[in-house]
């Protein structure tokens, strides 16, 4: 793969280079209102907004909001979601029971049931939570039975020959072998959970990323709604670096994963 | 304790129908016995010792074990031919895995597995991850595995395929070395009628596919053996008939396929 | 008398100017003294709020008007509009309206109603927005099959309109005031002048305050007319700050929209209800028309009405 | 895995089972008032209702422009995701290159994006679909990726010892190695774009099942809301028997395949 | 033709810094020659095969090829020793994958294909995927592939090495058929010695890790020769200098392991 080694410090520069070219590009557009600036703040004033943003406003704090929401809504989706993933991955009649039922729900529109959660579960936290973790559950189900369904039978027959139980099984084979799949979940069912979460927010919180977007759009503060996007792409760069660092940590065995 | 196959069938389920890897295969195991399993590729081999393993169920006979009491141990334990080491385990983790799986403690699992691990040679390699190894280091691997379980029965399906004369001769050594102090029974699958006849006390010839036991040849070899003396009267002679018999085996084999 | 004891109500707010009200109220401290402790929840829609009502979750909703609510109420569910938070009225400013290009005014097309077969008329699928639409072609025999009826979210619609993607837009406060600022477009008809007396917004109870607390609900009342009377004193420097409070929008364009009309007393226009409903029926919109006393409750503004007078 | 094979038929009756009896417990429940008829119309109503809006109202026309605007919108971002996943996969500088700003679009909120691509695109057919496409681009990305990358390295050196040119890899071995991830990624991104189609419909359609959601709200006929959901969840199976039909098709060496 | 290895060296990189593979390996591979290499498992036998074939650059070090026209031929075929066959094709496609890659129309390469399918004794199994085919079939697949992509140089790793001795024997006379018609080089990786004498024109003895040659023999049979007659005097006299050699290193890698 690697014949001829391209220089890796100039790969890590290449994203940063496009970034400021098209940052570059999109300030003389918009300076020149090729874009009608109403719509299209240049770069600059979406960053000096973003200052603003964060030292005046409470950027930080609906920041803190939104990945907190984010979090619990992801440890309390994709962590059932892997689990059953693995089950259904792993054993025929499990999946044979569950699937139709996890296929009839995932298309269930989540924001629009919200209302109807909330009757069940109240106004609050449980149930601006519950969607968020509905969100993760099904990217992390499917990618972690899918990535279950790759493993080499060899690795089952290799455990039960030395003696695992199910459960043995389950932490040893089941887990690390689909981990790769797993963690592409991760990163999807983080982005899904974040995209529901400012919805909700937009719908529902006092804080949080997403009232600001509504914010933005209802002022049509323009430049702070690109603020506020701008925000959420920084969490979307810090979930890649976080499964990064996951894949480094438990795939050894994937010598390209130095990414 | 020993074991017993008894008229073992298989059949694959595959597109076309099905396809019949053995019929009517009947063998008996005994005490402390060390059987060797010849055939032409594709004849069942693997087959019979996944069954025996318990990992695949015959479509029809069965397997009966007879035991009395297991001290512990796990009662077979199996070199797969393609080696099955973890990819996410280093190679102290795959060599202790079936200690872990018994819940010893690590301190006591580690012992054990380096002991082995150095055995098959490969002590500086413990926290290498098996993509880091050649392939005949990782059958080490799977060797010292096999090895660490301490099993009633030993299932190897080529063990040695991928060593290099010389270490293939110090790990059939240390094979039979433990199989005569603890006295296990061994189940042995070679390519390599040599091999079989140097070590097993009987050498089981299989047809080709769908395959049956054709020979049940005892080895009236004496224990210890010299495992470089290969040129004895007796084991060319065998050696000599077992050739035959696969010859007829294969070309059969080959011409049907034509 | 006595002091009443503490109740806790639960209020949705949005930060919308047809909210001003609630917001002025909030930052008066309105109903402070009333033995109530509010919390408000920020809902951002109706259909968010509306089951959590009906299920007593919620203790007030401010609301604008849609058939779901008259649906409910048909269905038994236990909520009723208690007072006035909007309406519509013969005179004044324009909170809706429908607006157009300069040019497609001043050419003379749109002032004969029948010319609006065939145009492009934007607006959001609110019922009210729909509803002024349909009143308005009605008035040329037309009906909406007769134009081309497009849904934008609001923010589009002024890029929409400045790019002549659309003819006309219905559009509300503060996107009117935004819109003609910006020069993409001018008041060409007032919502008034299609739908007159139209009340579309309202203070509405569930069951927690209609049955087993109207005491408290009395009390809120009081607390909601006096805000009503604050903010009729109009776009005085703390009813602006108010509102640009619970907004977010900047002073300048608060104090340039234009305020829905509020009764000081907080009645209602039943009437115009009617009216509402029976377009709603004829739409299938609700299965059916509430009578009066099945939507209005008047008892509370009544008591209100009595505790202001004897206070003053 | 197939131990003592429990039988095929009886698993196959499982779900259709738990299903029945799970209508029969809530129409139990609602029929009591256990739960406000209110908003939990007992299932026999859902079912009537759903039968009305098929035969007086337009349910399958609203079915088929949502089906449309969601396999339009697949493809026109199903497709690029997978060929540009694969090109990730494959080449760790494409990686290096394009991630970062991968990982920084992804949570950019599609639907509150969606007046900004208006004013770009024009209000029209061409912005509905752009956010439908976007939503399953990034799932079939990630999975195609992640696919690619656990393909045995094996794979891509006997291609070249057999002078496959890099196109010919990127069809024999890229393609057909990471086809199991990829169909998870179909599932995943076939469902998102249908949660953002309903989104979009939600907002701005006059045809379309998110029509029908957003009618239901708007009037609060709750049994409306219920079927519609219904009618998606259909959607969702019909989904999943898709992506379990081009398993069978294209992974014939997953023996485990015959779900 | 003739390729040259002119002072390879290799290290791979670790979690623990570097392994030292190869170094300073330096050998050529003459026009027309069967050139057998062997060494004790991990010393680095692949990795000098993948460097040749192109699949893998030396750290230091180079291989040139001195090459007159290559009539469409590819420069090298590999067989792989962990065979490499492709799950999601079957049997007849993996063969034709070569020619498939050069653009050769189905028919014409399904021909091709199917005449080496026959000849590894797979006629049966042309439609089946790898997964239904025992680990010996598999090896048979890969061979056929590197068969049917006639190649100026044939890289062979263990390409006997999961088939039974009858098989085997059938394959390196078809081996050694094709080389002679054809002319082919051929560098040739495997663990038997006998094997490598009865094969090769010379025999690479290498050291183990890091590894290099430690000898290089000639071996002065006439050809053809005979596979089955393995006691002549020649044979066993360097068989059992290898051996010396071998079991030097051996003992020496699995001491220092110790
Ligand atoms: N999962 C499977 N599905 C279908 N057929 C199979 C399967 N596994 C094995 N077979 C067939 O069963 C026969 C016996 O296979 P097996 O692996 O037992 O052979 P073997 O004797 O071990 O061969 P080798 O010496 O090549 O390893 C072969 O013909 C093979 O094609
Ligand atoms: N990808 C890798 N990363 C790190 N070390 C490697 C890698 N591949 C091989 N090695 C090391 O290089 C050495 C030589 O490996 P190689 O596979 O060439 O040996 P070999 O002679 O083919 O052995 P065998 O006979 O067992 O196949 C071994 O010690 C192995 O641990
Ligand atoms: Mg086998
Ligand atoms: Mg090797």
């Amino acid at each position: 793969m690697s014949r001829h080694e391209m220089g890796e410090k100039t790969l890590l520069i290449i994203p940063p280079v496009i970034l400021i070219a098209t940052l570059g590009c999109l300030e003389f557009i918009t300076r020149m209102e090729i874009l009608p600036s109403l719509f299209f703040p240049p770069p600059t004033v979406v960053v000096s907004t973003l200052y603003r943003m964060t030292t005046e406003g409470a950027l930080l704090e609906h920041l803190a909001a939104t990945v907190t929401r984010l979090l619990t809504g992801f440890v309390l989706g994709g962590i059932p979601g892997m689990i059953l993933g693995m089950m259904m991955g792993w054993s025929l009649p499990v999946r044979r029971i569950f699937d139709p039922f996890i296929a009839a729900l995932h298309p269930v529109p989540k924001i629009s049931s919200l209302p109807i959660i909330m009757i069940i579960f109240g106004i609050g936290f449980v149930s601006r939570t519950i969607v968020v973790a509905v969100a993760s559950f099904f990217p992390m189900l499917i990618n972690t039975m899918a990535g279950v369904r790759q493993i080499h039978p060899i690795y089952f027959d290799v455990a039960q020959n030395c003696g695992a139980s199910r459960l043995q099984v389950l932490r040893r084979v089941v887990l690390p072998g689909a981990t790769p799949f797993i963690l592409a979940g991760v990163r999807l069912g983080l982005n899904v959970s974040l995209s529901i979460s400012l919805a909700v927010e937009l719908l529902l919180a006092d804080k949080g990323i997403g009232t600001l977007i509504w914010m933005a759009w209802q002022t049509l503060r323009i430049e702070e709604l690109y603020a506020t996007i701008v925000t959420a792409a920084a969490v979307g760069i810090s979930i890649r670096l976080f499964v990064q660092f996951l894949l480094s940590r438990f795939v050894p065995w994937d010598s390209k994963t130095r990414t | 304790m020993s074991f017993e196959c008894r008229n073992l069938a298989v059949t694959y389920k595959t597109q076309s129908g099905g396809l019949e890897a053995l019929t009517d295969v009947s063998f008996t195991v005994s005490k402390n016995e060390f059987v060797c399993l010849l055939g032409p590729s594709g004849c069942g081999k693997s087959t019979i010792l996944k069954i025996v393993a318990g990992l695949l169920d015959p479509t029809a006979g069965e397997v009966i074990f007879q035991t009395q009491g297991t001290n512990g141990k796990p009662l077979n334990a199996m070199v797969f031919q393609e080696h099955g080491v973890f990819p996410w385990m280093n190679v102290l983790e795959n060599v202790a895995f079936g200690l872990e799986m018994r819940g010893v403690g690590r301190q006591e699992r580690n012992e054990i597995s380096h002991k082995f691990i150095e055995r098959v040679g490969l002590a500086h390699f413990e926290q290498s991850y098996p993509h880091e190894l050649s392939v005949g280091m990782r059958q080490r691997v799977s060797i010292a595995r096999a090895f660490v379980n301490d099993p009633e029965i030993l299932l190897m399906d080529e063990p040695f395929g991928s060593l290099d004369a010389m270490t293939k001769l110090v790990m059939m050594e240390e094979l039979l070395r433990i199989w005569s102090a603890e006295k296990k029974q061994v189940l042995y699958v070679t390519h390599d009628i040599e091999e079989a006849i140097l070590l097993g006390d009987r050498v089981l010839v299989m047809t080709g596919r769908p395959g049956r036991i054709r020979e049940d040849i005892r080895i009236p070899l004496p224990r210890p053996r010299d495992l470089r003396d290969r040129d004895k009267a007796e084991i060319i002679e065998i050696k000599e008939h077992i050739w035959t018999i696969l010859e007829e085996e294969v070309r059969s084999s080959l011409e049907g396929s034509q | 008398g006595e002091t009443p004891e503490r109740t806790k109500l639960k209020v949705v707010e949005s930060p919308y100017i047809s909210w001003a009200v609630i917001h002025i109220a909030k930052e008066n401290g309105c109903f402070e003294d009333l033995g109530l402790d509010i919390e408000f929840v920020v809902m951002r829609g109706t259909r968010e709020s509306l089951p959590a009502l009906a299920q007593g979750r919620l203790d007030v909703v401010p609301g604008f008007i849609t058939p779901g609510y008259l649906n409910l109420m048909y269905r038994g569910a236990d909520i009723r509009f208690v007072a006035d938070k909007g309406h519509m009225e013969r005179e004044g400013c324009a909170y809706r309206a429908f607006l157009a290009k300069r040019e497609l005014v001043e050419s003379g097309r749109l002032d004969n109603f029948e010319n609006l077969r065939g145009l492009r008329i934007a607006g959001e699928r609110t019922s009210t927005s729909y509803y002024s639409t349909s009143c308005l072609l009605a008035k040329g025999n037309l009906t909406p099959d007769d134009v081309v009826w497009i849904d934008l979210p609001t923010a589009a619609k002024q890029a929409a309109l400045d790019a002549g993607a659309v003819d006309i837009v219905n559009a509300s406060e503060p996107w009117i005031t935004r819109i003609v600022q910006s020069g993409a477009g001018v008041v060409w008809l007032p919502a008034r002048e299609v739908v007159p007396d139209f009340q579309h917004s309202f203070i509405m109870f569930g069951p927690s305050l209609l049955e087993e607390d109207r005491d408290a609900g009395m009390r809120f009342m009081v607390g909601y007319l006096r805000g009503v009377r604050i903010y009729n004193e109009g776009k005085t420097d703390r009813n602006v700050l108010a509102i640009s409070r619970g907004t977010g929008l900047d002073q300048d364009l608060v104090r340039d929209a234009c305020w829905p009309p509020i009764r000081e007393t907080g009645e209602y226009d039943t009437e115009s209800l009617l009216k509402y409903q029976a377009w709603a029926t004829d739409e299938g919109l609700i299965d059916g028309v509430v009578p009066v006393e099945g939507f209005w409750d008047p008892s509370f503004i009544e008591h209100a009405n009595r505790v202001l007078s004897e206070g003053n």
